[in-house]
Order: C-alpha cells, then structure tokens, then sequence
C-alpha cells in the first residue's frame, strides 16, 4: 500500500473513479492545466482529456448550476470550489436546486453529483480563505455533508460520495492537505457515508470532532492521557445525514462529552451535537457538555492561531468536564 | 431593440414563413393553444372558487410557448418556467397530470409538495421539474446540455424565461457557460412587457433583451412573440445551429402577459388600460386563427369542436384530479434522498403516530414503504 | 392607540422613520407603486417619493450589494426581499460582505442597514414559499437577526433596526402579518434588541419560540394550563445577538425546557438553545430538552399542516417535559 | 473587440491625447508608477524570505492603475480590487500604511484581520475595503454611488475589477442596477490576460469585454491599459459624464500580469513564454518614459533619481512596518458589531486568560476597552 498525503488521496480518488466511469467529470476554476490552486486535480486533464477536466469561468453558481444539469442528465460531476469561502455565490443552486430536486419532482430528477471544497484556517488566510461553514450546509436536508480526516478516508469516502444517489458537499481540511499521512489501496474501495470513526477508545471523556480538528483533539487526548484521562475521541466523517446513534451512544459511553470544530460557535455544527445529547442522552450526563470552537466573529488573520482551538483549549475541557 | 422577425401579416399570410410546420402541425398548435386558453380559464375558476390554490395566467402567451414547442423534437429537453402550460400540453402531457399539479393531489408526479404550475415530467418529453426560484434553471439547462454532447447526441435543450429573469444571476452564467461551451441551448426570453408589477423597461437599460447576447458571444435574435410562426422560424433556426454545433442562441419573444402575474395579483394597479388594449388586438389565437384561415384550414365549425373538446378534456382533468386523495403522508419524509435516513424515519413515524391519534391519518398514512 | 396588525406595524415602522430621517430609504422587487406583494410598503412611495422607495430588477444581490455600498456611504437602507426563501443569491453579499464589512475594514466602514422579508409557512407556498432559514443567518457573526411576533414589537424592533449601526436581518412572519392585531403607539418608540420578551409566567415548563410560533405556544401553553401544567413562554425576539443570560434564566427557572420553531430541527436554531443549556444549565435540567421543529424535508405543499408544529405537537412536547 | 483607444505612440509622442493631465501630473503618473514597481518587488522580496506572507505581483498593470487614478479627484470613491496599488499611492495613501497591511500589524488600518493586500482607507481617499469574493464590490459600489447622488453631489465612483470578475454575479447586478439608475459609476474592468490559469478567452465567448456593456445600456470603451494617457483620457471622459447625470462607462483596459497571480502561483506551468515575451515589450512604464522624454519632462538623471527616492520610501516603510507589534488580541472581539455583545465578550475573557496562562498575552492583551 502506498503512504499518501490528504491530498494525494483526493486525487487518486478521483483519478480511480474516472478510469472506472466515463460519465465522472471534474471541474471547476483552475483544476484543468494547473491541476487546482492546491494540485488536486493535477494530471487529470492529461490522463482524461478537456472534455472531462476542465476549468470554467469565474462563477460558482455556474459551476455548480451546470453541474446540477449534468447530474439530472446522467453523468456524475464532480466539481471543485477553489476555497470554500467562495462557495456562497452558488448558495442558491445548492440550496434550493441540488439539495431540493429528488423531492419537489417526486423522485423524477436527481443531482447525484459532489461538490469538493478545501475548508478551515491555519494557512493565514484571512476571512476569505479560512472559513469553516459546514453548518450551512448541515441544516439543509437533501444534501449529505462529509468532512474526511485521514488519507484512507478522504479516499474512501470521495470514492463513496461521487457514487451516492444525492448530492454530497465534500469539505476537504486544507490545514492537512499535506501535514497528514496516510497507508491508502490502491484502486477501488469505499468508506461508508453515515458513520463515525473512533479515533481512540476511552471510558472518562467523549471527544467529537472532525476535519482538521481531529489531529488537534488526539494530541490533546494523548495529553489528557498523561493526566490519568481517558478520552474517547469520535471523528464524525459524515455531519449529514449524521449517524445519531452512534453519537448518542459514544456520549452515554462516558457521561462526559466535549465538541470540537473550528466554525464558530454560535449555531455550529456542535450545537446540534449538544441538543441531540440534552434531547436524547441527558440522563446521562454527568457534566455541562463543552463546545471548543472558533469564536463569533470573522476570522482573523494575523492572529488566527488564537482563533482556532488549539491542543490546550481542549485539553482545557476535557480537564474541566472529567473533573466536573 | 434588434429588428423584430414578424412573419404573420395583417391579412394572415405569411410569405416569408420559410420553416417546416406541415398544416397539421399548424392545427396542432392552434389546437394546443385553445387548449392553453381553457387550461387557464379553469384554473383562473378553480382558483377563485378556493379549489385549488393558486394559478398564473397564461393569457397571451401562448403563441410563445406553442410556436417553441413545435420547432423542437419530444426528445429535446425542456428546462421551461411556469408560465409554460403550451410547451407541455404541446408534446402530450395529459391535461390531467397537469391538473393534479394543480391540485397537488396523490396523483400528482410532484406527490404534492410544490405549489401549482411547478411540473415536472419525464414522460412524454423531459420537462424539467420547474422551482420558484427566478433564473436558477439557465446553468441547469447548460449541464444538461453537456451531458448530451458528451454523449455524442444531437439533442437541443430549450430554457424559457422572463424579462425578470434576465437580471438573474443564472442568466449571466447560464449565457455565459453556454458561450464559452458552445452549448446546444436555446435561451428563450419571454419578455411580456412585466416582472410582477416591474415593467421590463425598468428590468434593465439595454436596448431590448436580445441584445444582451452579444456580452456572450452568441446570436440574439428579436422575434414577434405572439406570432406563433415567427417564433416557430426563429427557435427552428437555432435549433439547426445547435445540432450543428454552432452552439447557442438567445432569442427575445416580444409578447404580453393578458392577465395578473397570478392569482394572488392585481395588475389594475400598475398596468396602464390602453396598454393591455393595445395587446389585446394583437392576440396570438386570433393571429394564428387569420393565418390558418388564409391557408383555408379554418372555418367556424372547427373552431366551435376544437373549443368544445379542449372545454372537455380540462373539464375531465378537472374531474379526475378531484377524484384523488391527498397525497399521503409518508410523502413528507421521501425521496429526500434515494433511502430514507435514520432521522427522518424516526420524524416520520412521530408524524403518522400523532396523525393517528388526531384521527386525521389518510388512506396510506403510517405505512413506510421505503 | 391604534390597533393595527403586524403588516401594518411595519409600514408604520417605515413611514416613521422616513418621516424622521431623510436618509432611509426603501427598496427592493415591487415595493413601489404595487406597494409589495404583501402590501408592508404600500403608499410609501406616494408618500416619499420614487427617490425613496422604488422598485429594482430582479436581483436579490443587486437590491442588497447597493444597500451595502449605501449604507456605507451615509443612507441606511431598508431593503425588501420579498420571500426569504429568495435571499439566498444575495447569501454572499450579506454573510461575506455585510456581516464582515466593519471587521474587515477595522472599522473605517460599516453597513447599517435593514434587510426585511416574509419568512414562514402556512400560505400553501411550497418549498420556495414557505421556509425559516434564520438558521443560515443566526451562525453569522456580525450580522443581527431579529424576529417580532407582536405588532408593537414589529414597529418597535424595526425602528430599532433601523436605528441599529449594524446589518439586521429583519425576519417577518408572514403568516401573522393580517392574523395577529394589537395596540401599537402612534410615532417614534423602540423595542430593544437582544431583549427577550415573557409571553407567559410559568413554573413548571419553559417554551421558548419565536415568530409565527408564539401564538402557536401560546395556544399550547393555555391548554396546558386546563391540565395543570405551567408553562414559561419566552419570545426570543433577537436570535442574534441573542440574549443567553435570559435564556439560562428561563431555563433553570422551571428546570424543563422546549424549544419551538419551524424550520428543520437539524442545525436549527433550536440546537443552539439546547447547546447553550447543555453547556450553562445542565444542572438545573429534570428532563431532556425536547425540540418541537419542523421536519428535516423541504418544506411541503399540500400536507403542510402536518409539516408545521401545531399546538398539539407543542403541547405532548409540554406535557412529556412536565411529567418526565 | 470594438476598436482600442491607444495614445502614446511609437516615437512617445501622443498627438491625440486631449486629457487634461498637465506636465506635472504626468510627472506623478510616472513617479507613482515607479513606487508601485518599487513596492511589488520589495513584497515579491518579503514573501520570498517569509516576512510577509503573501501578495500580487502588479508588474505589468500599473498603467491602468495610475492612469485611471490620475483622471479622477481625491473626493471621489474608489472601489478598487486587490491588484490596485497604484490607485491608492497616486492620492497619497502613504506606502508605510500599506506596508502595515502586508505585514497584518498593529499599524494595519484592518488591524491585521485580513490577509496582504485587501486594504482599506479613507484617508486621504476613500478606498473601499477589498475583500477576497470576486465582483461583490460592484453593486457596492453603485450604491455608494446612490447615496451620492441623492444628497445631490458630483461624486464619481470607480470600481475597478479583472477579466475574471466579468462572469460574477456583482458584475450582472452591478452594471445592470447602474444602467437603469444611471448611476454615475465607471466600471474599470483591467483584463489583464489572466484569472490565475485561466486566459481571458477562456472566461467569455465575447468579443473582448467592453461589448459586454450593449447587455446594460451603457456605453462600453476599450483601452490600450499599458498606455497611461489613454487610459487617463478614457476615465477623464466617463467621469465627466457621470458627473454630467450621463450615466455609468465601461472601461476595458487591455493589460498584462507580468507575473503570477500570486506568489502562491507558478504562472511558468500555464502561460505561454512568448506572450509574456511580447508584452513585456509594451511596458507600461517604459512606455511613458517614451512619453516624457518625447516632451523633454525625462533624463537619466531624473530617472536614477526617482529609482531611489522611491526604493528609499519603501524600504522606510517595510522598517516602519517591521516595529510594530502584532495587533492586540482583543482585535479578534472587537469591530463584529459597534459594540461587543455579551456572548463575545466572554469569549474574549476565555481567550485573554488562555494567552495569560500560556504566557503569550501580548501587550494590550486582556484590557477590553470595549
Ligand atoms: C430569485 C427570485 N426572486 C423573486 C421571486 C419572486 N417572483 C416570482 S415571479 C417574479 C417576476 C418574474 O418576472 P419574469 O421573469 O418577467 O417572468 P413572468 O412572470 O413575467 O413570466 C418574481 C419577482 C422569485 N420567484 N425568485
Ligand atoms: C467568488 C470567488 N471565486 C474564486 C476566487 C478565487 N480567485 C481569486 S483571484 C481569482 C482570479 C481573478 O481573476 P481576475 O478577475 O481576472 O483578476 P486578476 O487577478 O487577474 O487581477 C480567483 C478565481 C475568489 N476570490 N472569489
Ligand atoms: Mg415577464
Ligand atoms: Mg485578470
């Protein structure tokens, strides 16, 4: 098996995909000659022809307005929105078109289609290249909302979004495009949408988090560890449609739960997290579930790495809901 | 404005009509267009005697929607706005399926869940499901469009929309990738003379619609809306070149919207008398009525069977559609996605259990089929 | 005082502030001459002229791209989008731009500026007709979001907005525009943002709601009375900046809560009053904090009623809570 | 492409220029030109040796930059994109305000929130804050623009933007919105070649982009924008007619990105080295070194002169940069709204306490003056 980045798993995703289905197609601004700001796509215009990767004109709606057509037309597109910021001009098509198309024609057209965006700070992007806006997205049904944190599972799970019957946002943590390495199969595998991973067992604290937070919390578990702490890390993978159950039971495991995302906090993904636990699991609580989260402004530049949680911050929590 | 193409003269000729409607072609759009006219009418009755909840008059359009229709093939693709009834009705969408649409029933291909006019069919001609959305189908109709010369087919994709909709952001990258692709689409204007109550000269500054397809690089064309052989030439024409792969085409159709934008409207308050009169006279019925009357296949008698059959078959659309139940429950919580997720079965099965308990459970409630 | 409905609060709000203040102005699709499709400007422009309130093209990021360069630049615009579900392709305007102006620019420019549109179901609109996105806009930091259910919290907080130095998103329920009526003062008063508002004193269950659910709640809550049960109504009135120290109140208050509103309850607002007591308040809590929210579906046409929480669904959400 | 205004001509002499820019000024266009120069390469510099961590190449565009500043007053408003260092250095913004701006300190006019290059003044000009999201800027600023006209001053608005930016949605509603109010905006679209990788052919099917102005109702000019004069003269005119209620312009600058998009960018993977080659030769600045030497305003003298002044005034701005500290870090609360609201504020606690705790609370840190 060969050891890949992040990144290096997107693109053998995709490159596995197109040599299996003619109907896949990737593009968006950039991705076709330059191989995508970050190289995702590089060498796919090369192996697959312009037909078939392809940059468009500066318009994410057009981006992903075409790729709705295509969708409900047969193919499967696969398009990229250079940074995730930018993903607001097509909020309408993703919206009230991909999302709602299976539904309002009863079933008669679909968008099976996936929309890769690189998401999260930690690269001194300011507030237009650091965001983090999973939740926009997560209260929208119709969409499913996938966020890998390992190589073998941004493949695995690429692989399983272009091959899903409903449109998937993939929101790719560009803060470990190249920090993380992984073991990744060669070829065709997939990782099943809708499940969590445990990242590490343990019996005093849950941890949930996903993306580039999932490093962040590990290291912050291994800390805890030397403390006499045992976190109980859970890697989300899929925020929509969510795998309640195994939530609710990874936080009843513990009693003690600790949410980690770098989106703000305010109406974030973790505030679904902490509602399903009061609504489903609040008998079990042995302590106030924590959110470590970016915070309610903007994001920052120069001082971004106050920003994000970092190792402390949320070795701080869980210290503060094991001893709770 | 760009010069506006006129086919049908005063007298109902139509020397310069160089495009291939056989004359039971024409019938048909006449045909289809009386059609349009007691769809319309019935809604416009259903909606004020609280049967169905809402409509949009189609009233003078229709020349339009027909004389498009008719220039492309059932195996075109269809991406129309809701102001389209004569596109569908043209290519044999039953009067009924359109009915339960309108009445959001259990027979409805949309199971109830849009508002009336939002169709969507797949048979006979892919006529894609409409969403209210102003402008969010043009980038559709493009991919669309792609996927069909990828696969090396020589379809043509019509997107229909209005004077309204050209401000739209969909307008600028729908044109805009279409340009850039060569794409096989017609982009159909419809420029009615409103947006709601938003004449079209306050939509926009530029001289006419067609002209905007020059800040794409494609043909815009100006075509007398209400003349139904006219826009049957125009969209003909673009249509060849798309099949040719000389990629798209906008045309403007200068037509008029008779009625209120809908049912929920009242355009005597900003619509100018003598402007809805002037229209008036240049219906599209009667204009099409004079030019099969030239070709001596019109006469009275057709004219009183024709209306007699299109009064029926809205008439048995009417009746079959009251004829259905409300769509069932359990169609709030599908084809969300293609399997119905943990989440959803669990809100579902809240929603049958308190239907049951208020008494109110349909026929079908409660059984989750999926 | 006149008894006005909430529909007519809001012209009222209008016509005195431009009355009052030359700079306001008003804007957006039909507003002019047709007075709105729901009338809320009707006479504005007779009054004030087609300077001050007229009508745009058909542009949601045109009608509020200008009233951010407005208000940047001395007027503070109140623009009109005529159905929340068609915000979205003015998404990027509002959460990249008018949210982020002041932050972005250290404060050398601002955006003070309302943004008013109908919100909400029960007028048979479908899914474009029909929908609560506060959700989408309450996770966004710098802009404020404001919901009346009263008309003299209409006039009161849409003054206030106006008023306000910031961006609000001024959410109206459209399905209380002609059917709620109440006292309101002639003239200039305001109504404090991010100030809760007590519907109902009760000991044994807080609902908290907005909107169109109010009266919804409220209904709920008098039934629940006839069974003994009672019920703490809160309008939260501001989602955002929201004020948590009142909603902790009411919470530990009764020590059983639920939360009301409809749109999806998945990343909805709901979670994050879940949230903000799972993290503060979990002590205080006798039972699980149940969400009475509309379902995770596009919103539906025909079957509607069953889709919208009902006084039923608020009260077996009121009378688990209690008895749990 | 409709036909390009170009002035200075081969020998430097420009017989048709009738813009108003005296000798002097013309001496500031071509001072300003060099100090943006000399400010590129020191941040090129910067970026390389990791100082600073990111900005945009401007060689190449500077003509435009300048020579549209140059026809405007200081009281007009600037919407500038990021690639607009010229507009700001030609009306005195002072190079070590920008300086601050690359280096995201406690100097920076944003206070270190956004990345390099998105500035924001309004002193001594009004020069709106950039933000990333391409064309968002446009309807902006034909608000501002309203606003201006409604309290009835003469105020032009420029709003400049790339090739790239003609496909956003800002660049539809803006110039649309700007036609049907008339707006007194210019719309300075620098088509430079290249939206990072992807060549200005690729971005429309037009036939170059002034045409695009025939779809707004406004008249739409090509300029050659490696010629200072013709650019000056072209912006000179659309103001005065802007000013005169005429109405917003076009602008099509013809230029060139002499280097990558950025210095994330590696512009040798995509762009031809023999296009690069032939606009080198039509330096902007070369070009009106021709200029002023064809009128005796130019010698060696001169020119190793203002080489140094210039690299003198940014070397001094990079050491006054350089001593400031990092913002503090209440920066991150503050400026969300005109005041800090509960929630915010105690977030900033947490975080003045964490950075007591790990013991890198910088100066300021902790003291909420809010
Ligand atoms: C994005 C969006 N904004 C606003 C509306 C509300 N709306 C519905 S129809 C309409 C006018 C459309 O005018 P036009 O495009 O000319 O079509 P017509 O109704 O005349 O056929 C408006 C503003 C909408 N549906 N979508
Ligand atoms: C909405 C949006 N999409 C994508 C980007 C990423 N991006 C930054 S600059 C750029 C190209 C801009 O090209 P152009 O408008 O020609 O300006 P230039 O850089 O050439 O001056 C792109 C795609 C962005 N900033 N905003
Ligand atoms: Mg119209
Ligand atoms: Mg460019």
């Amino acid at each position: 098996m060969a050891t890949l980045t992040l990144l290096q798993a997107v693109n053998d995703a995709l490159r596995t995909k197109m040599r299996q289905d003619d109907s896949v197609l990737v593009f968006g601004e950039d991705v076709g000659p330059k191989g995508g700001v970050f190289l995702a796509t590089e060498g796919l215009t090369a192996e697959f022809g312009a037909k078939r990767c392809f940059d468009t004109p500066l318009s994410e709606d057009g981006i992903i307005g075409t790729a709705i057509g295509m969708a409900a037309n047969g193919l499967r597109p696969v398009c990229e929105i250079q940074f995730q910021d930018f993903i607001f001009p097509a909020f309408d098509q993703i919206v009230s078109e991909a999302a709602k198309l299976r539904y309002r024609s009863g079933g008669q057209y679909t968008a099976p289609m996936v929309i890769r965006t690189p998401y999260g700070g930690g690269i001194r992007g300011g507030l237009y290249h650091s965001q983090s806006g999973e939740a926009y997205f997560a209260h929208t049904a119709g969409l499913k909302v996938v966020i890998p944190s390992t190589p073998y599972d941004a493949k695995g799970l690429l692989i399983a979004a272009i091959e899903d019957p409903d449109p998937v946002l993939f929101m790719e943590p560009k803060a470990l495009y190249r920090s993380v390495k992984g073991e990744v199969p060669e070829g065709h595998y997939t990782v099943d949408l809708s499940t969590t991973r445990t990242v590490r067992e343990g019996k005093d604290v849950t941890v949930f988090c996903y993306g580039a937070m999932v490093p962040v919390c590990e290291k912050a578990a291994a800390a805890a560890a030397e403390q006499g702490v045992e976190t109980h890390v859970v890697d989300l993978r899929t925020l929509l449609p969510l795998d309640e159950e195994a939530v609710l039971d990874a936080a009843r495991r513990t009693g003690r739960v600790v949410v980690v995302h770098e989106a703000p906090r305010f109406c974030g993904f973790g505030a679904e997290i902490s509602a399903l636990i009061a609504e489903h699991a609040i008998e079990y609580m042995e302590a106030p579930v924590r959110r470590v989260t970016g915070f309610d402004t903007p994001f920052p530049n120069t001082l971004e790495h106050h920003y994000m949680p970092d190792e402390r911050r949320v070795l701080d929590a869980i210290e503060a809901t094991a001893s709770f | 404005m760009t010069e506006m193409m006129s086919l049908i003269t005063e007298d109902g000729s139509a020397p310069a009509y160089s495009g291939g409607l056989s004359d039971e072609a024409l019938l048909r759009c006449y045909r289809t267009m009386l059609l349009v006219r007691a769809f319309d009418d019935i809604c416009m009755k259903l909606q004020r005697s609280g049967r169905i909840g809402f409509s949009v008059p189609n009233k003078g359009v229709e020349g339009t929607q027909v004389g498009a229709a008719s220039a492309l093939r059932s195996t075109d693709l269809f991406f129309p706005s809701y102001r389209d009834f004569g596109m569908a009705l043209y290519h044999g969408v039953r009067p009924a399926a359109m009915m339960n649409n309108m009445f959001g029933n259990a027979g409805d291909s949309a199971k109830g869940r849009q508002m009336p006019v939002h169709f969507s069919f797949v048979d006979p001609i892919k006529y894609f499901s409409i969403s209210s959305p102003i402008g969010t189908h043009l980038p559709q109709a493009v991919g669309a469009a792609y996927a069909s010369t990828l696969r090396g087919e020589d379809t043509v994709t019509l997107v229909s929309f209005g004077d309204g909709g050209t401000s739209s952001l969909g307008f600028h990258s729908g044109l805009n990738f279409a340009g850039v692709w060569k794409s096989p689409v017609i982009f159909l204007c419809q420029n009615n003379g409103w947006a709601i109550s938003c004449p079209s000269e306050g939509q926009t500054a530029s001289d006419g619609y067609a002209i905007k397809a020059k800040a794409y690089g494609m043909p815009g064309i100006t075509v007398d809306g209400n003349d139904v052989l006219a826009v049957n030439q125009a969209v003909a024409e673009a249509a060849e070149r798309a099949r040719r792969g000389e990629g798209p085409t906008l045309i403007e159709a200068h037509t008029y919207r008779m009625g209120g934008h809908s049912t929920s409207d009242d355009p005597t308050k900003y619509v100018p008398k003598e402007e809805l009169e002037a229209w008036a006279a240049k219906d599209p019925v009667l204009r099409l009525r004079r030019h099969l009357d030239s070709r001596g296949l019109w006469s009275e008698d057709l004219e009183a069977r024709l209306v007699k059959e299109c009064s029926e078959e809205v008439t048995a659309a009417v009746r079959e559609a009251e004829a259905q139940p409300a769509p069932a429950l359990e169609t709030v919580f599908s084809d969300v996605y293609e399997s119905v997720p943990d989440h959803l079965r669990r809100q579902g099965e809240q929603a049958f259990d308190l239907a049951r308990r208020k008494g109110d459970a349909a026929a079908g409630d409660g059984a989750f089929p999926l």
